[in-house]
């Protein structure tokens, strides 16, 4: 720690109570670090760590329930926790600001965009409507929006995530800050956006020598732009250093763990080819959906399957990777029939499974499951786990006694206890929630699995153990799987082929060594070179 | 003994109020001033030859006039007839009309208007002069402008008791003849020859009626305007009453409870005159078409069972006076020589046990008259009595519109109405009790099927005499029978008490009370 | 926490709880308190409260126990907003959940019809109907029913709409379940809360009707209820203001608790104001 | 969607729903026992048969049920809602009459209790767990449980009888023949109560509406945004909260204009009101059918109608809207 400066912030043993109900006392428990000017701060660690307290606790925007119990917080040599709030407002947005994850939400939807920027300067004494209108126009050239005289009077229901986002930043930096603090600026965007934001962050952070303090559970990003990084574990901060050190020569267990856990396509081990039957053939299957339309005005049509086809052998492994509207989930919608299809055919061992009504398509339903991408949502919290696994076998005509049979078995597979049977799915964890998922898709022993970002809402080290049973259970009962994701590095790893879906429509398709080293269409090759920490190797650190 | 001592009060105060209103009513009248009252319910229209109701006939009062009215004593007044004479076999009935009268558009009235509203207007939508045209009248004409003729198929006593406002308001022929009266524009802006005329009717509000320049009585009328208030409230018409906003309440227009405490107000008169031509009689109608009620036994044992006195007392607070029969006591034939009915439970319950009849085996259905709350607190309470006896009783709520269709259907078990008596017991009585009159579809008729050709016959023979002496006769036989047959549960004769300020003078002035044209009232200054 | 603890967080939801059992008791004993019938005569007319020991809460013009009243008045209350309430969450329950988990023109049909219900003043309704029906008990609770049951509706579409893509309903078609199957076993458990908080609120709206049915003129006229009470004293505000005052502090009181009872529901029930861990 | 696109569908959606209300309540009022002819004869006095088979014929009550009805939607079409039975005049005029009273206690009591709603709300709100919170949101309660028509023989009873400050019915001072402003004095003095009345149980559903949504907008993330800024925190509810949470506030609000009618029908009784709401008692009473049904078509034409306006704002203060639908 540099001794000889004080430091833009420090944090001195802080500790914020956690209200009685919880699982623990602390939210944080006696953290310390520092942060200068000029340089950029990761705070990573995964969900529940209470990384964006403290993120909070600096900004004084901490609900009413959580205090800070003890320490202090000194922003230029100042303790914010002793402040009033009408000091610490005039602090807010001028010497220090913030950018949230949600960008939609993040901004008022009932306001412009150029008044949400100029309220920042309004109320903090700029009381020309020129100048602020000026520097309005100015910020959101610096932030790189596109036609800003324009875009200002948008409201930002109009904008992209990633342009909104881009707002954020443009009102963070409206009073050049001495401190930004960014709290999973990027975890809602897409990876190209993603990057864009993150070269956006340190070119501003550079050239206003500003110190960034940067949240995020992605090691990848961590690798990208981190100065220096702490990480935090159930309250504590277990690891702090240089970027280089955390990353490449971790010291903690957990942060080796965690480390471990970061997907790499390294990892896939040379499948070999898949020679299995021909399950699944997609022939020019389309999509559209309308939207509005009246008298005056023709409806919206958007192409979301466009003309797609590929085809599935059992034992093998689809990855089909898009970023957000690319039509990834509504293609896997559509094959399991959760969505009308508006032409082309899905043969399922060769027959069309298209034209079937939803009452004849029923009884073939059981041979093609999926596990789905909220562990939260996919499992009903009024039924317990037994029922949930039963509720399958027992809608297709088996005795209840076989299922329930079966129902503990499968907990066992999936490396559950057999006592979750009378359990229900509150008192699980999201990782063995996924677990309870995927054994209620396995009940019915399909022979086609479609997993629609399965993983993408675990935290990275839960994400591995759940990747290691899919590929294990694979192995073990040759199913054939549709694993949609937006993150490349998991479709690497676990995937034999990888079609990657743009506007619609698979641009390409191809083993991952393929897709990886030689892209062939332009969009591939921008999503390659997006991947955040791509020149990082989380393999050689943990050797 | 707080209680005497109000009542005490009470007393005293009626006893100033009367003597001070005779004292004032020597003073010479004063022209002009409004005059403010209210119309309870609103009526729904004025057009008096279309609708008889209480309001309408107030209002349609001061606009619209009769042949003849008729005094406190039910002796026929001159009103559009100066006088008329009645030939001696009771045939041929000749009226000589007032001069100068216009109607309020400026058009002469005449006796071509008199032929046609009885023969034309009247005949067809007057459901009681419709009647007595029929059954009586052979010819009417009018031999010189001024002179109109009816000419009789055969001699009804009480022809000359059916020319007041309710049963024969005389219409413009020139503004009717040859139209659809229903539907007729001239409904909207009635056309009387009446001392006010109408100036605006803001519905849901007021009437409000102005002066008459051109009326025919020279000099008259003394007021300037009147309007009628419409306050659907019973309590609010109370405190409008009070507070000054309304100078006159007629019987009904506020509760019983609240006559007795406004009448002890300083500068209040009142009185109960007024209603002798109409004399309401309220009365319980039994269904006697099936049991229990097809027994009179068990129609006198529920007479026995009703305190109906009680009745008057709490529930209409006093305003009235039990019903010993059919006729009204202020009317013209009525004897008190009839069987009575004291309120008496054991004897109640032991006629029907004499008689062997299980009340609790019977359902009585209860139809109250929804007329309002003090009719509603009658049917609960004659509920009570009648379940006190052992039979099951069932209150049916229904509206003015459920009440009439299932009275005029027969749909009924028991249930409460009341009569007026048009100074005739041939005009207002007899149609309840003769077996002509059970006719199905309307509400006032023998809805209750009560069959006795003898009172039929009496009923008759009464209707028919030339002499006062026979029909008295006939009359006073026929109320016994009806009386111990018990043909309808007489409950008690309304009194309708007219509350006024002192101010307003020569309000009552004959047996028709406010519908009386006020041309002679006059506001003290 | 249990799900007592969590409602007993909430005072006012306890005093509610406390107040509506008192009404029930009463309602339950009053043939046992007061034996003979509420429309019975007993004492002079027009007690006034504190004039004759026996008759605590005075008597009216017909000399009726206004105590007797209240007790037998309470049964009616209870009884009509309990089944109008139940029946309109029956017909709420279906035409929602109907239009929400089918959607597209079957959810157009009923929401349009839905609508019409809601565009015509549903007291003005009410009265129609039992006027025309005639007031009895029977037509009274299936007026109140039939002009309450839209925002039931409209509720329960939102949530089976809602609900509808919920990752759990989808997982329940891909395992082949039917949809009346996937309607009852599958959302509505998870639909309950609200329609229980609403329907809590519904009873309370209901007694309101009922009461001013009544006051108007067009309640059972066989029942002694609250509303009944106040539109017969009404004429006699000032002579006599207990026979107005105490009746409508009853309705005051059971409905005041029925709302507070709702609310306690409505935050034990509702799953974002409970401490969420994960 | 295009704003005249949108209006126009709303508008074809709105004649709809109308039509539909007339429809419903022509079969249901038609369904009821009780005959207007009979109450009619009553009201004439007596009748015979033919005379009331005569009323029917003239009242075209002896069509069958479906010409009846098309023969009132031919007249509803050209503006003719009917010929009342019983006041003898066009439904029309007599709601035309009416209806005025009806709305000036309707919008007063509507504008009167949103106002005075959002504002404790807000205040609530802003104060949450505040003495203020409790004594408002407990006042709210109170008036949510305390049946209108009690309030009104209540506020009778204390207002006008007892301390004399406010005339107890009637619109104006009837025969007083104010002109000009102080005849608007002289019916304001007579709104006051039954404004109030009228208001009271609707102020307090938006009372609890505007709090419950105000805290609802508080916990969104724009706000911690707004308060990140350093906007202080009354700014931050007038700018940030306040719009957003009344939005939802004033969409159920328009959504309850209707019951606002069924409210009038209490209110206009106690009050003597000359509105719409006692002429539909009365017509009920009477079995006046073409009145009924006028009143009830007219109430609902006004709801439609102060849906769409309501639909039109929230169009113009979200822009959302128009690129959602």
């Amino acid at each position: 720690m540099n001794a000889h400066s004080t430091p833009l912030l420090r944090v001195e043993n802080l500790s914020i109570n956690l209200p009685p109900g919880f699982d623990r006392e602390f939210a944080v428990e006696n953290i310390s670090y520092d942060l200068s000017a000029g340089e950029i701060l990761c705070v990573v660690g995964e969900s529940g760590s209470g990384k964006s307290m403290t993120a909070n606790a600096i900004m004084g925007l901490l609900p009413d329930y959580l205090k800070p119990s003890g320490g202090r917080i000194l922003f230029r040599g100042k303790d914010l926790l002793a402040m009033r709030e009408p000091e610490l407002e005039q602090e807010r947005g001028r010497s220090m600001a913030m950018v949230f994850q949600e960008p939609l939400s993040a901004l008022n939807p009932l306001m412009k965009v150029r008044d949400q920027i100029a309220e920042v300067m309004e109320v903090h004494g700029e009381k020309n409507a020129e100048t602020r209108d000026r520097r309005v126009l100015d910020l959101l050239e610096y932030v790189g929006l596109p036609d800003p005289t324009h875009l200002r009077d948008a409201y930002p229901f109009r904008l992209s995530g990633g342009q909104r986002q881009r707002v954020m930043i443009a009102m963070a930096l409206a009073l050049e800050p001495a401190l930004l603090i960014a709290d999973e600026p990027t975890t809602a965007l897409d990876v190209t956006t993603q990057a864009q934001i993150l070269d956006l962050i340190r070119r501003i952070q550079r050239a206003k020598g500003m110190g960034v303090m940067f949240v995020t559970h992605d090691f990848g990003v961590v690798a990208d732009i981190a100065d220096r990084v702490i990480v935090m574990e159930r309250g504590i901060v277990v690891e702090q250093g240089p970027a280089a050190d955390v990353l490449n020569r971790p010291k903690h267990p957990y942060t080796r763990r965690l480390i471990a856990a970061v997907p790499h396509r390294e990892d896939h081990g040379a499948k070999a080819a898949a020679e299995g039957e021909m399950l699944l053939e997609v022939k020019n299957l389309r999509k559209t959906y309308r939207s509005g339309g009246g008298f005056f005005s023709r409806p919206r049509v958007v192409n979301a399957v466009n003309n797609v086809s590929f085809t599935l052998r059992r034992g093998e492994t689809l990855g089909v990777v898009g970023e957000s509207g690319s039509g990834k989930s509504t293609l896997g919608r559509c094959l399991l029939k959760l969505a009308d299809v508006d032409g082309g055919q899905v043969l399922f061992r060769g027959n069309d499974v298209v034209p079937l009504s939803a009452r004849a398509f029923r009884p073939l339903r059981r041979h093609m499951q999926m596990v789905f991408q909220d562990p939260f949502a996919s499992l009903n919290p009024r039924q317990t786990v037994g029922r949930i696994l039963t509720d399958g076998p027992v809608a297709n005509g088996v005795p209840y006694a076989q299922a329930e049979s079966k129902a503990r078995e499968l907990l066992d597979l999936v490396g559950l206890e057999i006592s979750a049977y009378d359990r229900y799915p509150q008192e699980f964890s999201g990782g063995q929630r996924q677990r309870v998922g995927i054994a209620r898709a396995l009940a019915l022993d399909p022979e086609l699995l479609v997993a629609d970002e399965s993983v993408s809402a675990l935290d990275v080290s839960v994400q591995a153990q759940v990747l290691e049973l899919l590929q294990n259970l694979q192995k073990k009962l040759n199913i054939a799987i549709i694993f949609i994701t937006h993150d490349l590095r998991i479709a690497a790893q676990i995937c034999d082929r990888i079609a990657v879906m743009y506007r619609g429509e698979i641009v390409e398709t191809g083993p991952p060594e393929q897709v990886f080293d030689a892209p062939q269409h332009p969009y591939t090759q921008g999503l390659i070179a997006a991947i955040p920490g791509l020149e990082w190797n989380p393999r050689l650190a943990v050797v | 003994m707080k209680r005497r001592v109000r009542l005490l009060a009470a007393a005293a105060g009626l006893l100033c109020a009367s003597m001070m209103g005779t004292a004032y009513a020597q003073e010479v009248p004063a022209k002009g001033g409004t005059l403010n009252m209210i119309a309870q319910p609103e009526p729904p229209v004025l057009m008096v030859g279309l609708n008889t109701q209480g309001p309408t006939l107030y209002v349609a009062g001061q606009i619209y006039q009769s042949l003849l009215t008729y005094g406190t004593d039910l002796k026929p007044l001159p009103s559009l007839a100066k006088s008329w004479t009645v030939s001696s076999d009771g045939l041929i009935y000749t009226f000589t009309l007032q001069d100068n009268v216009k109607w309020h558009d400026g058009k002469p009235f005449s006796a071509d208007d008199v032929v046609f509203t009885a023969d034309k207007f009247l005949r067809e939508s007057h459901p009681r002069w419709r009647l007595i045209a029929t059954t009586y009248v052979d010819s009417i004409t009018a031999p010189a402008p001024n002179q109109v003729v009816f000419k009789l198929k055969k001699p009804f006593s009480a022809f000359l008791n059916a020319f007041e406002l309710s049963s024969f308001p005389i219409i413009p022929k020139h503004l009717y003849e040859g139209t659809d009266y229903r539907t007729n524009p001239a409904n909207q802006t009635p056309i009387g020859t009446g001392p006010f005329k109408l100036k605006e009717w803001k519905r849901g509000s007021y009437i409000h009626l102005v002066r008459n320049e051109d009326y025919w009585k020279p000099g008259k009328p003394y007021l300037d305007e009147l309007y009628f208030r419409i306050i659907p409230d019973s309590a609010s018409r109370a405190v409008a009453f009070e507070k000054g906003t309304v100078d006159v309440l007629r019987g009904g227009d506020v509760e019983g409870f609240e006559v007795r405490r406004l009448i002890k107000l300083p500068d209040v008169e009142n009185t109960t005159s007024g209603w002798e031509y109409y004399a309401p009689l309220v009365f319980m109608q039994m269904n006697q078409r099936s049991m229990p009620f097809s027994d009179k036994r068990v129609r006198q044992a529920i007479m026995h069972a009703i305190d109906r006195d009680f009745i008057v007392r709490n529930v209409f607070f006093g305003q009235g006076k039990v019903a010993t029969g059919p006729i009204a006591s202020t009317t013209l034939y009525y004897t008190p020589d009839v069987p009575a009915y004291p309120f008496d439970l054991p004897k109640a319950k032991k006629i029907l046990a004499d008689a062997g009849i299980k009340p609790s085996e019977y359902n009585i259905r209860l139809m109250p008259l929804p007329y309002g709350a003090a009719w509603d607190r009658m049917s609960e309470y004659v509920k009570q009595q009648i379940e006190q006896l052992g039979f099951k009783v069932v209150i049916q709520g229904v509206d003015a519109g459920g009440w009439s269709q299932k009275l005029a259907d027969f749909d009924f078990d028991l249930t409460f109405n009341f009569t007026y008596q048009y100074g005739d017991p041939a005009l207002g009585v007899a149609r309840h009790y003769l077996s002509t009159n059970v006719i199905k579809g309307t509400p006032y008729g023998n809805n209750q099927n009560y069959v006795n050709p003898k009172v039929d016959e009496l009923f008759a023979l009464a209707a028919g005499a030339v002499s006062n002496d026979v029909a008295a006769k006939a009359y006073s036989e026929a109320q016994k029978i009806i009386v111990d047959e018990v043909a309808l549960g007489w409950l008690y004769e309304m009194q309708n008490v007219t509350i006024n300020r002192k101010k307003v003078k020569n309000l009552v002035r004959t047996g028709i009370g406010l519908n009386e044209t006020m041309d002679e009232v006059w506001i003290s200054k | 926490m249990t799900f007592f603890k969590r409602y007993a967080r909430n005072y006012g939801a306890l005093i509610g709880l406390a107040i509506l059992l008192v009404v029930v008791v009463l309602a339950f004993a009053a043939p046992l308190i007061f034996p003979v019938s509420p429309w019975q005569s007993v004492g002079d007319p027009l007690l006034a409260p504190s004039e004759d020991p026996a008759f605590p809460f005075g008597t009216d013009m017909l000399g009726r126990d206004i105590a007797a009243g209240l007790a037998y008045g309470a049964r009616v209350s209870l009884l009509i907003g309990v089944i109008s309430t139940s029946v309109a969450v029956v017909i709420g329950v279906s035409i929602g959940a109907l239009a929400g988990f089918y959607g597209g023109k079957v959810d157009d049909l009923l929401m349009r019809f839905t609508e019409f219900f809601q565009t015509i003043p549903a007291f003005a309704m009410a009265v129609v109907l039992v006027a025309i029906f005639s007031p009895t008990i029977v037509s009274i609770t299936l007026a109140i029913a039939v002009v309450s049951w839209p925002p039931v509706a409209r509720l329960v579409r939102g949530e089976f709409l809602s609900l509808r893509s919920r990752e759990f309903v989808q997982a329940a078609i891909v395992i082949g379940q039917s949809g009346p199957r996937i309607m009852f076993t599958q959302i509505l458990p998870n639909a309950i809360s609200p329609i229980i908080v609403t329907a809590s609120l519904m009873v309370a709206t209901a007694i309101l009707t009922e009461s001013s049915l009544s006051f108007l003129g067009l309640g059972d006229r066989n029942m002694m209820s609250w509303g009944f009470m106040i539109g017969a004293a009404r004429t006699m505000l000032r002579e006599a203001w207990w026979m107005s005052v105490f009746p409508g502090v009853a309705i005051l009181l059971t409905v005041l608790a029925i709302n507070l009872i709702g609310e306690g529901l409505n935050d034990a029930m509702n799953p974002h104001l409970r401490g969420r861990k994960g | 969607m295009k704003t005249l696109d949108f209006l126009l569908q709303r508008l074809a959606k709105a004649i709809l729903v109308v039509l539909g209300v007339v429809i419903l309540n022509f079969m249901l009022i038609h369904m009821a026992p009780g005959d207007p002819a009979s109450v009619l004869a009553g009201e004439a006095g007596a009748g015979d048969e033919k005379f009331i088979a005569q009323l029917r014929a003239q009242f075209g009550l002896d069509q069958p049920l479906y010409w009846q009805l098309w023969t009132y939607l031919k007249g509803v079409l050209t503006g003719d809602l009917g010929f009342s039975y019983r006041n003898q005049v066009p439904v029309m005029t007599l709601i035309l009459d009416r209806l005025p009273a009806t709305l000036l206690l309707t919008g007063c009591a509507f504008v009167f209790s949103l106002v005075l709603g959002i504002l404790l709300g807000v205040i609530a709100a802003y104060r949450r767990g505040s003495v203020a919170d409790s004594v408002v949101m407990t006042s709210a309660l109170v008036f949510y449980a305390t049946p209108l028509f009690w309030i009104a023989l209540m506020s009778v009873l204390v207002f006008s009888l007892h301390l004399d400050w406010l005339p107890p019915f009637d619109m104006e001072s009837i025969g007083a023949n104010y002109t000009g402003w102080a005849r608007v004095a002289d019916i304001a003095h007579h709104l006051v109560l039954p404004t109030v009345t009228l208001g009271l149980f609707f102020t307090a559903v938006y009372t609890r509406l505007t709090r419950a949504s105000m805290l609802e907008v508080m916990a969104l993330d724009f706000v911690k945004t707004a308060r990140a800024k350093g906007v202080p925190k009354a700014q931050v509810i007038r700018r940030h909260v306040l719009r957003n949470a009344i939005l939802p506030v004033f969409t159920f609000a328009s959504m309850q204009a209707g019951q606002l009618v069924g409210g009038a029908v209490l209110t206009e009784t106690v009050f003597a009101w000359p509105g719409i709401g006692r002429l539909m008692f009365d017509a009920l009473l009477q079995r006046d059918y073409p009145v009924l049904l006028g009143v009830f078509l007219v109430t609902a034409a006004v709801v439609v109608l102060v849906n769409l306006i309501a639909d039109l704002l929230y169009r113009f203060v979200d822009p959302r809207i128009e690129a959602a639908s």
